[in-house]
């Protein structure tokens, strides 16, 4: 037999002026299994809470229902209060007799009905509430970053700094991403290597970060705090731990004519390479699909010169199992393919190029050791077009829908570069807009158009046209000045739309993590929760959750690493009680729940049931694991045979508190 | 139609713990004044909301029912209300189909900055309800007090 | 502005204007441009201000080639060519305007055009 | 036809394929039909029946069969076999346990509409180009074929086999039906005519779970109106609103997953035309979400369990036809 409590407060006059709240007291005492109900004025105080635990003991509660003001206040307060009388804190329900009633109401003796209706709702509630217990769940005190860029690296730095191991994984021979390529960085034109390879060694050389380069992540299970990663270390068919990096095979190597990606093919590197000349870890690396001795047999140079012995030709994939505690998402982006562009003339006509070539054409390491030369004749451009908006908010299925963010600051910083070194070359860029909120970034635009007399101008360049003697003939329009124009140019620079990695989709799967539709990472909250996916313990840093220049993806970044440390320094997590659950002797096993599940809380396992007549049956049922759920419920209303239930929100208590309102 | 001023029809809103429920909280403290015909019942997500609990109100007696939830895309646990719109919207088809009023039933999105919302759309549905009448079409008479 | 003529062209040509983001391609390469009066983004942006009588009137009706480059180029899928031949409808469909008359007709046949052709035509631009 | 099914099935008992087979069988009448189990050769030769009588959809009883030792043998109608892959994909089949023949379909005969002419004793129903030849204890009798083809067999959707092993016959076309005409009917009446014609069909309903259990989508283990942790478990329907929330709760609960099989209208004895609760979902989430058939393939996400950010807002329902 349950025994109930109630407590009607009066706020002060808050409540009482518009409830008579000794009447609710009155009504609410007569209520099937309530022993004891008290009016008070401020239930919420000391000495209101003590009213409270004294009847908890001395009457033996089996439940406390408090009259007062929203559960959004004070739930939390009473909840305590029950827990130090022995309690357990599932038991108490809240009436809202304040925001919901006194302070909208002017009439009493309506305001007091509805009060002694939303308490009669409460009162049939926590006749059916169950003591729940949060759970307790150990943390792993290691994190893995996946994707070893800018990103990637600075979580890893911060979350070894806080003293946690770290593991990145990156998919490359080498870390460093993107800035690894890109020549000087914007708005303050300091060399990107400079910046960056003392945090590639930095990473290195930190005792808490291992370095899976060369390796992609195969599996994932488990949930936040205790996740068990698979990681596939890719056969590079060199030792690392021998290999001393000192690039006697790349030289030797007779397989001249590979395409080097590390300077987006613009030049040739052997079969054997290391990408750039910091590379971390600097390891040499064999291609198999140009290696001649891997591909028949005949060879061996590079296992002839290297001292070190660390070539082995039998290499196979290897693979690591690791448990972590958080994941950090740290895929990064990529330019898009230009093929649907054709009037661009980027497939068939080399002077016509990227942004990301541009950046290897004028870095100093790049194919032309950092003097801008034409691709197609190594002469110098005089007239040097730049396209904004390739790919970017189209809506013609080409291209992308969202703005690329980061390509109007770079194009100014390739301009005003190209100005500054080779003063006689006339550029052109033709935006639509000149997008440039940040700090310094509007100065910085602004002087390349004031300062260093770059043309900008408003239009769309419509078709780019090779011509025989070598030029390259752009037409477009000049909005502004309402000409069309036709421009006599040495190369073309498109300024391609960036798309999140193609090895982010089928990781998110893995990772049960929401995507949107361009394939970026959905952050659990836009606003307020912007590092984090909607799964417990897996945080996102950088491009992957969308176009980010790299002042944000650092400052992200840091932000999904403290996130990440956070979550780490816990011994465990205390879990929400108010969570799914399924009853086993329902459950069909259909799958149902599984489909609207935000966390990929839900997972199926066969078992084995009593059947009549002595037999047994193997079904499929679903296990919520309360660790990852977050209690919304979609589950519950998926599930067609009233399996799948929610604790403190349960089918049946709902359905009480519909019943007594509506009595 | 006539309407029936001493009809005080019994409105059950559903709403969702992070938006529409703090939505009818400040309603509550900026003193906005909505009908006490309306009882407010909290749910985490409105996808908690089974149509099982809209029939059983109207079952029980009730004349309206109405859910509130997050703004499409505020969702608190990211999809739920997506999901609730999509349940929701066939729910009140088929009642519709069946012959039930349409005004009965509502859903609407609050978010927790809307106190004035809350307050307007609770206004507008007692209104809307208390011109319908009693709702006899769905009601159990056994549980209809004399 | 005439609301009407604007709600006839929207629905005529089947474009929303509304989605161009003014960026210039369509214009940047249309083979009339220089005889031209009003350029292809003109003409949606013309559209969109609901100021199609000077579009009517203007002999840039009949320079565009419908050679659908803009429609093939626009990021945004917004078809100026299809707006283009909506105003040229609306300017084609006036009442006593017809731009062919049956009296016209004799002197204009030769032995080489085809019998469909003159049908079309008169279908066309005759109200 | 039914030779050549008992054949290949005699086969594929003999060569240790399957161990059992999944038909039909006649009861004491020829129109009195059951689905059936045959584990020999010559049960099959004895029972086994297929004809225009052999209505009903076997896939249900897969979900049972299924988990027993060994493979069986199903033979299924295109319509059954969309059934088939929708209980496929919800794991509730064990898809490697079932070898699936796939026959060819109606239109098949319901013996209400033959009854209904006033013709009784029967003995035997021949069709003989497409008249029926109905042997009587009091003689023969003949009626056009056309006028005793059963409702679900009328709005035919599919002549397509979605899943099978084999095929004996051929495979037909997803057809274009007219089955939503009357869904469409009544949504054009108003309100009130709506609510008549339901009340008057509802009220019929005497609770016996005859559409619940016969319904291919209804395999749970415990259905929620049994479950008394649910809230609604019913015993019986108490008052006129009780079988209004079944059939609404049950018509909800298939909604996306109901493939439209029919058999819940063919079996209620009460002949409550449940079938357009489950169209009228179907027609709505094809107009609302995106064409979907169910059971369609064994991957795609059901419509309910599946979402788009501009998803229509349900005052849609408010704004259109008539109140």
């Amino acid at each position: 037999m349950q025994r109930i409590g109630v407590f009607v407060c009066h706020c002060g006059t808050n409540i009482a002026a518009t409830v008579d709240v000794k009447a609710v007291a009155e009504a609410l005492g007569h209520e099937a299994g309530v022993v004891i109900s008290q009016d008070y004025q401020y239930m919420c105080s000391e000495s209101g809470q003590n009213l409270v635990k004294n009847a908890i003991k001395e009457h033996k509660l089996t439940g406390v229902v408090v009259c007062s003001c929203s559960p959004r206040m004070h739930e939390n307060t009473f909840r305590k209060a029950a827990a130090s009388a022995g309690l357990n804190p599932y038991l108490v329900e809240i009436a809202n007799i304040r925001e919901q009633c006194s302070w909208i109401h002017k009439d009493i003796a309506s305001a007091t009905e509805k009060a002694i209706i939303l308490g009669r709702a409460a009162i049939a509630k926590v006749h059916l509430n169950t003591p729940l217990t949060s759970m307790e769940s150990p943390v792993v005190k290691r994190a893995l970053v996946i994707g070893g860029g800018i990103a990637g690296i600075q979580t890893a730095l911060d979350i070894a700094e806080a003293g946690f191991e770290v593991d990145i994984v990156e998919k490359e021979p080498t870390i460093g991403g993107k800035m690894a390529q890109i020549d000087k960085t914007f708005p303050t034109l300091d060399c990107a290597a400079c910046i960056l390879t003392p945090k590639m060694v930095e990473a290195s050389q930190n005792e808490k970060i291992t370095i899976h380069s060369f390796s992609e992540v195969s599996d994932v299970k488990g949930f936040v705090g205790n996740f068990t990663v698979t990681i596939k270390k890719k056969a590079r068919y060199v030792d690392e731990t021998k290999c001393t990096g000192c690039g006697l095979c790349t030289e030797k190597c007779p397989m001249k004519k590979v395409p080097n990606e590390f300077n987006m093919g613009l030049d040739n590197r052997r079969a054997v390479y290391i990408p750039f000349a910091q590379a971390v870890p600097k390891v040499a690396t064999i291609d198999p699909n140009y290696c001649m001795m891997l591909k028949n047999g005949k060879c061996g140079v590079c296992s002839k010169v290297c001292s070190a012995g660390a070539i082995d030709y039998k290499q196979t994939d290897r693979f690591v199992e690791q448990k972590y505690g958080a994941i950090v998402v740290a895929t990064g982006f990529n330019p898009i393919k230009l093929d649907k562009y054709d009037e661009f003339a980027y497939s068939y006509c080399p002077d016509v190029v990227t942004s990301l070539e541009l950046e290897r054409l004028m870095n100093a390491a790049g194919p032309n050791g950092g003097t801008l030369l034409r691709p197609s004749d190594k002469t110098h451009p005089h007239t040097i077009v730049f396209v904004q908006c390739v790919g970017s908010r189209c809506d013609d299925g080409k291209g992308k829908q969202y703005c690329s963010k980061i390509c109007c600051m770079y194009t100014a910083k390739h301009a005003m570069l190209i100005r500054e070194k080779y003063p006689d070359t006339e550029v052109y860029v033709f935006y639509i807009d000149v997008r440039t909120p940040g700090k310094n970034f509007d100065e910085f635009y602004r002087r390349a158009v004031e300062q260093y007399n770059v043309h900008y101008i408003k239009g769309m360049v419509g078709k780019v046209s090779p011509k025989a003697d070598g030029k390259i003939d752009v037409q477009a329009s000049d909005l502004l000045a309402g000409e069309q124009l036709h421009i006599n140019a040495d190369m073309v620079v498109l300024a391609a739309a960036i798309e999140p990695d193609k090895t982010a989709r089928p990781l998110a799967t893995m990772l049960t993590t929401q995507m949107d539709t361009n394939d970026f990472f959905t952050e659990a909250h836009p606003k307020l929760r912007p590092v984090e996916s909607a799964t417990a313990g897996i945080f996102l840093s950088g491009a992957c959750q969308g176009p980010k220049d790299i002042p944000e993806t650092v400052a992200q970044a840091s932000a999904a690493a403290a996130k990440a440390i956070g979550l780490l320094c816990k011994n465990s997590i205390t879990c929400n009680p108010c969570v799914a659950h399924s009853d086993e002797l329902m459950c069909n096993g259909c799958s149902a729940c599984e489909k609207v599940c935000p966390y990929g809380a839900i997972t199926y396992q066969d078992k084995e049931f009593r059947m009549p007549n002595r037999t047994t049956a193997v079904r499929r049922v679903a296990s919520v694991n309360p660790a990852v759920c977050q209690g919304c419920g979609a589950c519950t209303v998926a599930c067609p045979s009233g399996a799948m239930d929610l604790n403190g929100f349960s089918n049946s208590q709902i359905m009480a508190e519909v019943d007594a309102i509506c009595k | 139609m006539q309407v029936n001023e001493n009809f005080k029809p019994v409105i059950v809103a559903f709403c969702c713990n992070w938006c529409s429920y703090a939505g009818a909280d400040l309603s509550g403290t900026n003193r906005l004044n909505y009908p006490a015909n309306v009882k407010i019942i909290r749910v985490p997500c409105s996808c908690r909301v089974n149509p099982m609990f809209i029939l059983r109100a109207f079952q029980k007696g009730a004349d309206g029912v109405i859910i509130c939830g997050c703004h499409p895309g505020d969702c608190h646990y990211t999809s739920g209300n997506y999901f609730t719109r999509r349940r929701i919207t066939l729910l009140y088809s088929m009642l519709d189909f069946l012959g039930i009023e349409r005004k009965r039933t509502r859903l609407e999105w609050v978010s927790a900055a809307e106190g004035a919302k809350f307050a307007s759309v609770m206004e507008q549905f007692v209104s809307d309800v208390q011109k319908l009448g009693p709702n006899r079409r769905l009601e159990d008479l056994r549980c209809r007090k004399q | 502005m005439n609301k009407n003529l604007k709600d006839w062209i929207d629905i005529t040509s089947g474009v929303n204007v509304r989605k161009c983001m003014r960026c210039g391609k369509c214009t940047a390469t249309c083979p009339s441009y220089n005889e031209m009066e009003y350029h292809p983004h003109q003409f949606v942006y013309m559209v969109e201000r609901g100021e199609i009588e000077p579009l009517i009137n203007s002999e840039s009706l009949y320079k565009c080639l419908t050679c659908f480059v803009c429609v093939e180029r626009c990021p945004r899928n917004v078809e100026p060519a299809k707006v283009v031949e909506a105003v040229r409808l609306a300017a084609v469909r006036r009442q006593g305007k017809n731009h062919l008359s049956a009296e016209q007709i004799p002197p204009a046949l030769d032995d080489d055009m085809p019998q469909q052709a003159i049908v079309t035509a008169f279908r066309k631009y005759t109200k | 036809m039914q030779e050549a099914m008992i054949k290949r099935a005699v086969q594929l008992l003999a060569d240790g394929t399957v161990n059992r087979v999944m038909g039909w069988k006649r009861g004491e009448f020829v129109y009195d039909i059951t689905p059936a189990v045959f584990t020999t050769a010559e049960e099959l030769e004895k029972d086994f029946v297929c004809d225009d009588f052999t209505q009903a959809n076997l896939s249900k009883y897969l979900v049972k069969e299924s988990r027993k030792e060994g493979k069986i043998l199903a033979f299924l109608k295109p319509c059954d076999t969309y059934s088939f892959n929708q209980l496929v994909k919800e794991h509730r089949i064990i898809r490697e346990n079932v070898y699936v023949i796939g026959i060819p379909g109606g239109p098949k005969l319901d013996i209400e509409k033959i009854k209904a002419k006033g013709i009784t004793g029967i003995l035997s129903v021949e069709n003989e180009n497409y008249t029926l030849k109905i042997e009587t204890i009091y003689g023969t009798e003949t009626m056009p074929f056309s006028e005793a083809v059963s409702g679900k067999c009328s709005g035919c959707k599919s002549k397509k086999h979605v899943a099978y092993d084999e095929l004996i016959g051929d495979d037909g076309e997803v057809l274009d039906s007219n089955r939503f005409d009357m869904v469409a009917k009544l949504e054009n009446m108003t309100s009130q005519e709506r609510f008549d014609f339901w009340r008057g069909e509802l009220s019929k309903c005497i609770r016996c779970n005859a559409c619940r259990n016969v319904c291919p989508a209804c395999t749970c283990e415990n259905c929620v109106f049994d479950n008394p942790k649910s809230g609604i478990d019913q015993k019986a329907a108490a008052d006129s609103f009780e079988e209004k929330m079944f059939h609404i709760i049950r018509a909800f609960h298939v909604a996306g997953r109901c493939t439209d099989c029919g058999e819940c209208s063919r079996v209620c004895p009460q002949n409550i035309p449940l079938h357009l609760l489950n169209r009228k979902f179907i027609k709505d989430i094809n107009e609302l979400y995106g064409e979907y058939q169910a059971g369609a393939d064994t991957t795609s996400r059901a419509p309910l369990n599946n979402y788009n950010a501009d998803d229509c807002e349900p005052s849609v329902v408010h704004e259109r036809g008539v109140e």
